[in-house]
């Protein structure tokens, strides 16, 4: 019970903060109850077997039995951390934007809660249709919440990125459906159960585009590469990540983008051995592509936003090229890049968002001396930059290191161009570091005190969690990487046969 | 005290020094800040010489310290521990970084003592000292990247720690954006070797390099020690990623010092020596290393001479001496590499220091220009700076004599090295010894050129007594390297302290070919040029300071060329960071915004259009409906009739 | 000839018997009250009462599986399903009837009766086993819509509207006629199991037939909406006064449909001689999804967009259709087509009944303007209005995506994937047109106090309760599709 | 040679030719007039053409069902002309002309 409980405890939520009688007490009973969200979550620890890479804490029942579709979840080692992220996020988010939500403050908490549900769900799911729905109705809540509160060409924005990742996802639909009707001609039952997916001996011919598995691959391929995004599908990312408010951008950045790369650790590549390997290729070019365009591309953005939005792109590379790498070291890597990831680039918007709440600009070019006039949130920007840069010891080398280690082994070449991307994060942050906090005073922080525009003590308690956890992922990566091991080594020794056992 | 400890406590001590000044980092207490800072560079120090007196005591050929903490990365077969070594190498790497750095941290006191923020600059600088400690002391190459960015993220945070400047800012920026090219150098570089040979454990690799060695695999080896000295150019200034050196000189004097010109910027020669026994399996890569160290020397050397920043001066000639470390290390002189680090360390944080002094005496001008005859202002400044001049060109018995010439030995002598190698080295000294006369000669000597309303005034006891100390260093610091041939005259016959100590841990090259004779020779003509060159820079800035202008007017264009740095930074910024920029936002406009995204629109125009012809043909008369139903009927009927 | 009534076959009618007398009652009211109009929740309660035991006795009449009269009508599951579908589109409609400024006005009680009456065709077609009864039902639900249409109290429109859908749909039915006219002549009969016996024997021989029978298909599609004779649609459903909208959008659709799956369930499909028919049908389903999705696109009048959407389902259905026809397995097709029906009726009807509760005015034709401010003054009409358009959208997990989701699987397990890759290209299209109105409700600036006015309970009631259908229905569809594969197993 | 006497003998074809062309100008006359009365007019005309073809296929199945038919579309066509004309006398009354083109309103 404790998995559907994760799952739809926000749900509940969202329930008790609709029914408050006040809305002053939206911000606090948010943050209490999402804190206890996180606290059930951390039960995990407790009932999850690490040493085991099977699908745990199972729970299965009839939803729509005629085509095999359950309500069927569980958890590996592999959706253990994104479970835990995204019930982490959540609380900081709600911290966050204390102050920078100002309107419609209850409607936004239930879209936040919605979408923890949604989230929760979608990494918890074993059954495709139940995935695909999870899936897609995370989308229902992001959309609201950048269209509602977000900038000024928010419909633009939320537009785009709904239509994109719908247009991605439903073609996916198809591709599940196709697999649910194999299940029946080789199993003799239909079932929509990954489990049972990963079973299907999916027919396979090399160099023929037009087969089975390589539309089946590409059909799924498509719907997650729009989500994580990959280039050349990545232009929905910047225009939402800057239209969305705070706590969406952190949400969207941290989790929603990972609901991509999860979807092909856990459907593209085990489903369709074949294809992947032969497509790895492909898949790899287009994370160094994205690696190198979104740094460079980020290097010469006029927004902080976007710049950010444009490094997840360049990140999210990395992870891919990982995953494609498919090896121990490449899997592992992209695996802890994702949560990298979510800490740091989640971190990064937070502090965007912290300083436009302040001078309500987002422009580089009008920043300026910053360090004198914020030297906490200056540290901590910093602390965030290194960690997204991949310094050692913090955690975006860890994740780095790995996926480069595994892309090398894969194909040198790959690897030499990704490494260009270690490069060009360092310039593109550290120009931005520069313009913004280094020089004179920049016209933004106009008549502000000395210090004046420093973080409070709520902002403070919202990245610490986070900069704590940026080393200690760095320190200590085993800590979180041991979690994983088993799921992961099964994910790479036995790809061409991947089976997930249901723990007994 | 059991050596782990030990390796804790020395590690440790700078990060509590960090942690107490970078919490407190808005005091402005600088004595306060820099009494903690200096007693955990101390302590540091205090470990390194415990570790030392343990280390001579363990039999030579086991004289190994290792600690494990934690597993750091354990995936697969690629297992890197927390874990540190210390053995002849790193030993002596911890006793420079933590004495050389005590003193700088105690000269910084002084120095900074009037800043706004000495409290960050202490812990910056613990920071930086705890990190180059990782680098040195780490039992893996990762460890060793770990400290290896480590101590470029505290060189980017030092330079531009007078952030206000947009100039220091753009330096601290441009330092680690030119280590990072070299640091991915370095990621390749691991990435081959631990392919090559399954480990990236020091003592693995020295096991198991000369077995895979039979098997001829040189050319992995060739391609990541390429890599590598991609990454210690990167890092140690070399040709072609130099560059960034000058313009850290932004950083505050100590820094400069103790960063730019004792420590960091030898970890890419402490890498090769480190790894020498990868390195002379890799001939060809061995020839590129000594061949970049030697131009590298010599193009500095020539640009220190058109200088007139005592610092930028200063700079280019760390970057000179670096190249002669690397020539060493190309030619397989790993023990003279080492030994001239040692002896640079002495004898440049020394100058570094002094100028230091000078610019704080001089209210922080640091044009030398509008200097002149300041000997008699800074007595103690002036000699500690004497023994670091007579140090740097290469006049025995002082310490720089022994090492560089031990290299340009090496570099004629050894099978690696050619007779080219040892003519640029010669001619690198010579310019040396000239513009290092120069710089004496326009900062100290002849008349003063200061203006009125600045009086010079001796630095404060907290900055001498470093300036002291390491000037008796820059004295005596050679003499635990003196050559077989000087040792053999001299009473007592003193050994080759230095190169026997390191012998059981770096490769040995086969013994080079030439004769005492010839050493002795070519020793005497070295110091020689070096001291005509010597008498001619003073000739041409005390005795008849016309003549320079004279003479750069004479040499008209290739005068400007050297004193432009040969164009490099602006070949850099025109050729290929501003296209890359200007490339960035084509990228964006072309591909993201007019080709992606007008794709997406372009599928929205498209519906769109249709929409329009949807509407269009919606146009309201029954009677057209009527007509497209009976069309209907009829494609209908004509298609599956007449099939 | 002698001709055989039994007691049974009353019994069986009886459900449209019941509807034809309440729908009387308020009318003989009226005209012995001197054609006084009554109190108009008094006349709806005597519709409620006819539809109420219609569906008591549609429900008890189910799954008899007994023809009467002569086996002119046929009681099997898919007529019963389909009457309760029309049963209950009815009530809702007649909800909003009451409730609209264009209807509700001297001129109830004879909405009410044509209302019901119309629903008596329509059960009649459902029922129908005989050409002639099929043509009879037809007619009958067509001529009370053109009337209910006609008596709307707008003035301009919704006269165009009638007209318009007069002149084609008596167009459209003289074809049919005349395609019936040919089946007769070829089959001999127009009993409808004659014709489904002998279809695959005389598709391949006999041209005279095919031609018949591509008229008779081309009849329902007219009223099903499919391209190219969809183009009435957007004008009538425009013209039209909502709450009839509303029910020609659903109902209509609904029992044409399901004529058009008995049909289908001839195996004509399946002859060889009819495959260049089906590539066309298949053809005119993709091109009936683009001209729905496509045409929606630009539309500013909410009810303009919605009929341009319907026509877009009918695509969909047709993709369905095609898979149940082609043999094999098409009980999923079968399934998907009764499924669609249901889902489409509740989410359409719905979103109508959105519009109609938001009309102040006879004459009123809301744009996508009118909605700004929706989500800040009727929060909850807002939340049913999103979740209908979801559900349209097919977003799980809502009650529109299962219905997709069945479509699709029929589609791909009969290797009509070309046909579901249109399918999502047409949903792809339709997200941008389905969420505009939720940008509008939400995200665009409201404009000061346009919703001050109170809802009318009784509409507002059923949106919501359609609304939670939708959610409900969505998350346990499972009960649902086994009802309706129930109701399809007989005539597959 | 012609054969006059195959032409004489008028059977089902004939009947059906005849019915095709009297149903072809009934929907010209829906699809191309512009009096509204012309075209109930056409569409009556559509409706006997259909009567005509179930007249002649009942003679030539023989049974009666044809006949039915006919019955049932004479009534229906009888109901459709009331409603036709009723609307036609609705557009009278409005603008006092029953041309087709007033209604030309809801499009695109």
């Amino acid at each position: 019970m404790l998995l559907t409980t994760l799952i739809f405890l926000p749900v509940v939520f969202a329930l008790v903060v609709a029914a408050l009688p006040e809305e002053k007490w939206v911000r606090p009973v948010s943050f209490v109850l999402s804190l206890g969200h996180f606290a059930a979550t951390c039960l995990l620890f407790w009932r999850f077997n690490p040493a085991s890479s099977a699908l745990q804490l199972v729970e299965k029942h009839a939803w729509v039995p005629t085509f095999g579709v359950n309500y069927f979840v569980g958890i590996d080692g592999i959706s253990f951390w994104l479970v835990i992220l995204s019930a982490f996020l959540t609380p900081l988010a709600v911290l966050g934007s204390w102050t920078a939500i100002e309107k419609k403050v209850r409607a936004f908490h239930i879209c936040l809660f919605l979408l923890l549900s949604a989230t929760m769900g979608t990494f918890l799911a074993v059954d495709a249709i139940l995935f695909y729905a999870f899936f897609e109705a995370s989308l229902i809540p992001m959309y609201l919440m950048i269209g509602v509160w977000g900038g000024s060409r928010r419909l633009y924005a939320t537009m785009k990125f709904f239509i994109y990742t719908m247009a991605g996802s439903l073609f996916m639909l198809l591709a599940i459906i196709a697999l649910i009707f194999m299940t029946q001609e080789q199993m003799g039952q239909m079932s929509a159960s990954v489990l049972d997916f990963y079973n299907l001996d999916v027919p396979f011919v090399a160099g023929d585009f037009l087969n089975t598995q390589t539309l089946l691959f590409f059909a799924f391929s498509l719907a997650f590469a729009i989500k994580v995004p990959m280039f050349p599908v990545h232009t929905w990312l910047p225009d939402a990540h800057v239209e969305a408010p705070t706590p969406g951008s952190v949400i969207l950045a941290a989790v929603m983008l990972k609901m991509g790369t999860y979807g092909f650790m856990r459907f593209v590549l085990p489903i369709f051995p074949e294809a992947s390997e032969y497509f790895a290729w492909f898949f790899m070019l287009l994370g160094v592509v994205g690696i190198v365009y979104g740094a460079l591309v980020a290097m010469v953005q006029p927004d902080i936003k976007k710049l950010v939005a444009y490094s997840s792109v360049s990140h999210m590379g990395y992870v891919m090229l990982g995953l494609f790498a498919m090896n121990l070291y490449g899997t592992t890597g992209g695996y802890y890049q994702m949560l990298n990831h979510g800490i740091s680039t989640g971190a990064l918007f937070l502090l965007v968002g912290m300083i436009y709440e302040r001078t309500h600009t987002r422009q580089i070019s009008e920043y300026g001396g910053l360090a004198k006039a914020a030297p906490i949130y200056t540290i901590a920007f910093l602390i965030v930059t290194f960690s997204s840069i991949a310094v050692p010891l913090t955690n975006g080398f860890i994740g780095e290191f790995l996926i480069l280690l595994g892309t090398f082994e894969a194909n040198r070449w790959f690897a030499g161009v990704a490494v260009l991307g270690v490069i060009l994060g360092a310039v593109y942050m550290l120009w931005a570091v520069k313009r913004i906090f280094f020089g004179p005073r920049g016209k933004a922080l106009g008549h502000y005190e000395e210090e004046s525009l420093d973080i409070n003590g709520r902002e403070i308690a919202v990245l610490i969690p986070l900069v704590i956890l940026i080393f200690w992922m760095g320190l200590f990566p085993s800590d979180f990487l041991n979690w994983s091991k088993a799921s992961l080594d099964n994910l790479v020794q036995n790809r061409t046969h991947y089976e997930l056992k249901l723990e007994e | 005290m059991n050596h782990a400890l030990l390796i804790l406590t020395l590690l440790i001590a700078p990060l509590i020094g960090f942690l107490f000044n970078g919490l407190r980092f808005r005091s402005h207490n600088a004595y306060l800040a820099g009494a903690v800072a200096t007693g955990a560079s101390a302590i540091s120090f205090l470990c390194s010489v415990t570790l030392w007196t343990k280390l001579v005591s363990l039999p030579v050929e086991n004289r190994v310290l290792e600690t494990k903490f934690f597993e750091w990365i354990a995936v697969g077969t690629l297992k890197i521990p927390f874990g540190f070594v210390v053995d002849q190498i790193s030993i002596i790497m911890i006793l420079i970084i933590t004495g050389v750095g005590s003193l700088i941290h105690l000269f910084s006191i002084g120095y900074m003592s009037h800043d706004e923020r000495p409290s960050k600059f202490f812990a910056y600088l613990n920071l930086f000292l705890f990190n180059m400690l990782v680098l040195v002391l780490g039992d893996n190459m990762l460890m060793t990247f770990v400290g290896w960015e480590g101590v470029g993220l505290c060189s980017y945070l030092l330079i531009g720690f007078w952030f206000t400047d947009p100039a220091k800012a753009a330096a601290g920026m441009k330092a680690f954006v030119t280590n990072r090219i070299g640091d991915a150098g370095f990621l390749i570089g691991m990435f081959i070797l631990f392919f090559t040979f399954g480990t990236l454990d020091y003592s693995d690799l020295a096991a198991v390099v000369p077995k895979v060695a039979e098997l001829g695999w040189t050319g992995p080896v060739t391609m990541a020690c390429l890599f590598l000295f991609l990454g210690a150019a990167g890092k140690s200034a070399q040709i072609p990623l130099y560059v960034w050196l000058p313009d850290a000189m932004a950083g505050p004097t100590p820094v400069s010092a103790l960063i730019h010109a004792a420590t960091m910027v030898t970890a890419g020669v402490y890498l090769f020596v480190r790894l020498s026994a990868v390195l002379v399996l890799a001939p060809h890569a061995m020839e590129v290393i000594a061949w970049t160290g030697a131009l590298t020397a010599l193009m500095a050397a020539t640009i220190g001479i058109t200088q007139w920043d005592i610092k930028k001066i200063l700079a280019y000639s760390t970057v000179s001496q670096l190249g002669y470390m690397f020539m060493a290390v190309g030619v397989g002189a790993f023990p003279a590499a080492q030994f001239h680090l040692m002896t640079h360390a002495f004898f440049k944080a020394l100058m570094f220091l002094g100028s230091g002094s000078v610019i704080h005496a001089m209210h922080e001008e640091q044009d030398i220009r509008k200097m002149g005859g300041l000997k008699k202002y800074l007595p103690v400044t002036y000699i500690t700076f004497l023994m670091g001049w007579l140090a740097i060109i290469g006049i025995p018995p002082f310490a720089g004599f022994f090492s560089k010439d031990e290299i340009l030995w090496q570099a004629w002598s050894s099978p690696h090295g050619s007779k080219g190698l040892w003519a640029i080295g010669a001619i690198t000294a010579a310019c040396t010894a000239f513009y290092m006369t120069r710089l004496m000669a326009l900062t100290f000597w002849g008349k003063s050129r200061v203006s009125p309303d600045v009086h010079p005034h001796e630095s404060p006891p907290t900055m001498a007594i470093p300036l002291i100390v390491l000037g008796i260093l820059s004295v005596i610091g050679g003499w635990i390297g003196i050559p077989h041939v000087i040792g053999e005259v001299l009473p007592g016959h003193p050994p080759n302290i230095f190169a026997h100590w390191l012998e059981p841990v770096v490769a040995k090259v086969e013994a080079g070919h030439g004769s005492a004779v010839m050493e002795w020779s070519l020793m005497g003509f070295s110091v020689g040029l070096a001291g005509i060159f010597a008498w001619l820079a003073y000739d041409f800035y005390v005795r008849v300071p016309s003549r320079p202008k004279a003479v750069a007017a004479a040499l008209g264009p290739a005068y400007r060329l050297v004193e432009n740095k040969y164009f490099v930074d602006e070949f850099y910024f025109g050729k290929i960071i501003n296209p890359l920029v200007e490339a960035s936002k084509a990228i964006w406009l072309y591909i993201d915004v007019n080709f992606i995204d007008k794709a997406t629109y372009f599928a929205g125009d498209l519906v769109s259009g249709l929409a329009q012809l949807v509407k269009t043909i919606q146009n309201g008369k029954t009677q057209s409906y009527a007509l497209y139903m009976a069309l209907g009927v009829v494609i209908i009927m004509t298609v599956v009739l007449s099939s | 000839m002698e001709i055989q009534f039994k007691l049974v076959d009353f019994l069986l009618v009886s459900p449209a018997v019941a509807l034809f007398i309440f729908s009387c009652i308020p009318l003989l009211i009226k005209v012995l009250r001197g054609n006084v109009e009554q109190n108009s929740f008094a006349t709806l309660i005597w519709g409620y009462m006819g539809i109420i035991i219609a569906a008591g006795l549609t429900v008890a009449t189910m799954g008899s599986n007994r023809t009467a009269f002569e086996g002119a009508l046929v009681f099997d599951g898919l007529s019963g399903f389909t009457g309760l579908v029309l049963l209950f589109v009815a009530a809702v409609s007649l909800t909003f009837a009451r409730d609209s400024e264009s209807t509700n006005d001297k001129q109830f009680t004879e909405n009410m009766f044509l209302m019901l009456n119309c629903v008596v065709g329509m059960l009649t077609m459902a029922w129908a086993n005989d050409l002639i009864v099929v043509f009879v039902g037809l007619e009958l639900f067509s001529l009370c819509l053109y009337m209910m249409i006609a008596l709307s109290l707008e003035q301009r429109t919704s006269k165009e509207a009638a007209f318009k859908y007069f002149i084609l749909g008596s167009f459209a039915s003289a074809l049919m006629l005349y395609g019936i006219s040919f089946i007769y002549g070829t089959v001999g009969s127009t009993y409808l199991p004659d014709m489904i016996s002998a279809a695959p024997n005389l598709l391949a021989t006999n041209r005279l037939f095919l031609f018949g029978f591509v008229l008779l298909l081309v009849g329902v599609c007219f009223k099903v909406a499919i391209f190219p004779f969809h183009a009435w649609a957007p004008d009538v459903y425009q013209g039209s006064p909502t709450p009839l909208t509303s029910f020609m959008a659903t109902a209509v659709k609904a029992v044409s449909l399901a004529f058009f799956l008995r049909l289908v369930a001839s195996q004509a499909f399946s002859v060889e001689r009819f495959w260049p028919f089906v590539d066309v049908l298949q053809w005119l389903a993709v091109l009936t999804i683009l001209v729905g999705n496509v045409g929606a696109f630009r539309q500013k009048s909410l009810k303009r967009m919605m009929a341009y959407s319907s026509i877009a389902h009918s695509g969909y259905v047709l993709i369905g259709l095609i898979a149940a026809g082609i043999g094999g397995a098409s009980m999923l097709g079968a399934g998907g087509v009764m499924f669609y029906i249901f889902s489409y009726s509740i989410m359409t009807i719905g979103a109508f009944g959105v519009l109609h509760l938001l009309e102040t005015r006879a004459d009123s034709d809301l744009t996508f303007e009118d909605l700004r401010g929706l989500g800040r003054d009727k929060p909850w009409l807002a939340l049913a209005m999103t979740i209908l358009l979801l559900s349209l959208t097919g977003i799980p997990p809502t009650l529109g995506f299962w219905g997709k989701f069945f479509i699709f699987s029929a589609a791909v397990k009969q290797g009509l994937v070309w046909l579901a890759i249109w399918g999502v290209v047409g949903s792809i299209i339709s997200v941008y047109y389905y969420l505009r109105p939720i940008v509008a409700m939400y995200m665009e600036e409201p404009t000061a106090g346009r919703y001050t006015f109170e809802l009318r309970p009784l509409s507002y009631f059923a949106v919501l309760f359609l609304a939670l259908l939708t959610m409900a229905f969505g998350l346990a569809s499972e009960p649902v599709y086994q009802a309706v594969l129930a109701s399809v197993s007989k005539v597959f | 040679m012609l054969d006059t006497e195959a032409l004489m003998r008028i059977g089902l074809g004939h009947y059906i030719a005849l019915s095709g062309i009297i149903f072809s100008f009934g929907m010209i006359a829906v699809m191309m007039r512009k009096n509204v009365i012309v075209m109930l007019m056409g569409v009556e005309l559509m409706l006997n053409a259909v009567n005509l073809s179930f007249v002649a296929f009942a003679k030539e199945a023989g049974n009666l069902n044809g006949h039915i038919m006919v019955f049932f579309v004479m009534t229906i066509a009888a109901a459709e002309a009331g409603v036709g004309l009723a609307l036609a006398v609705a557009i009278y009354k409005k603008f006092h002309e029953v041309n087709i083109r007033f209604f030309e309103q809801l499009k695109g």
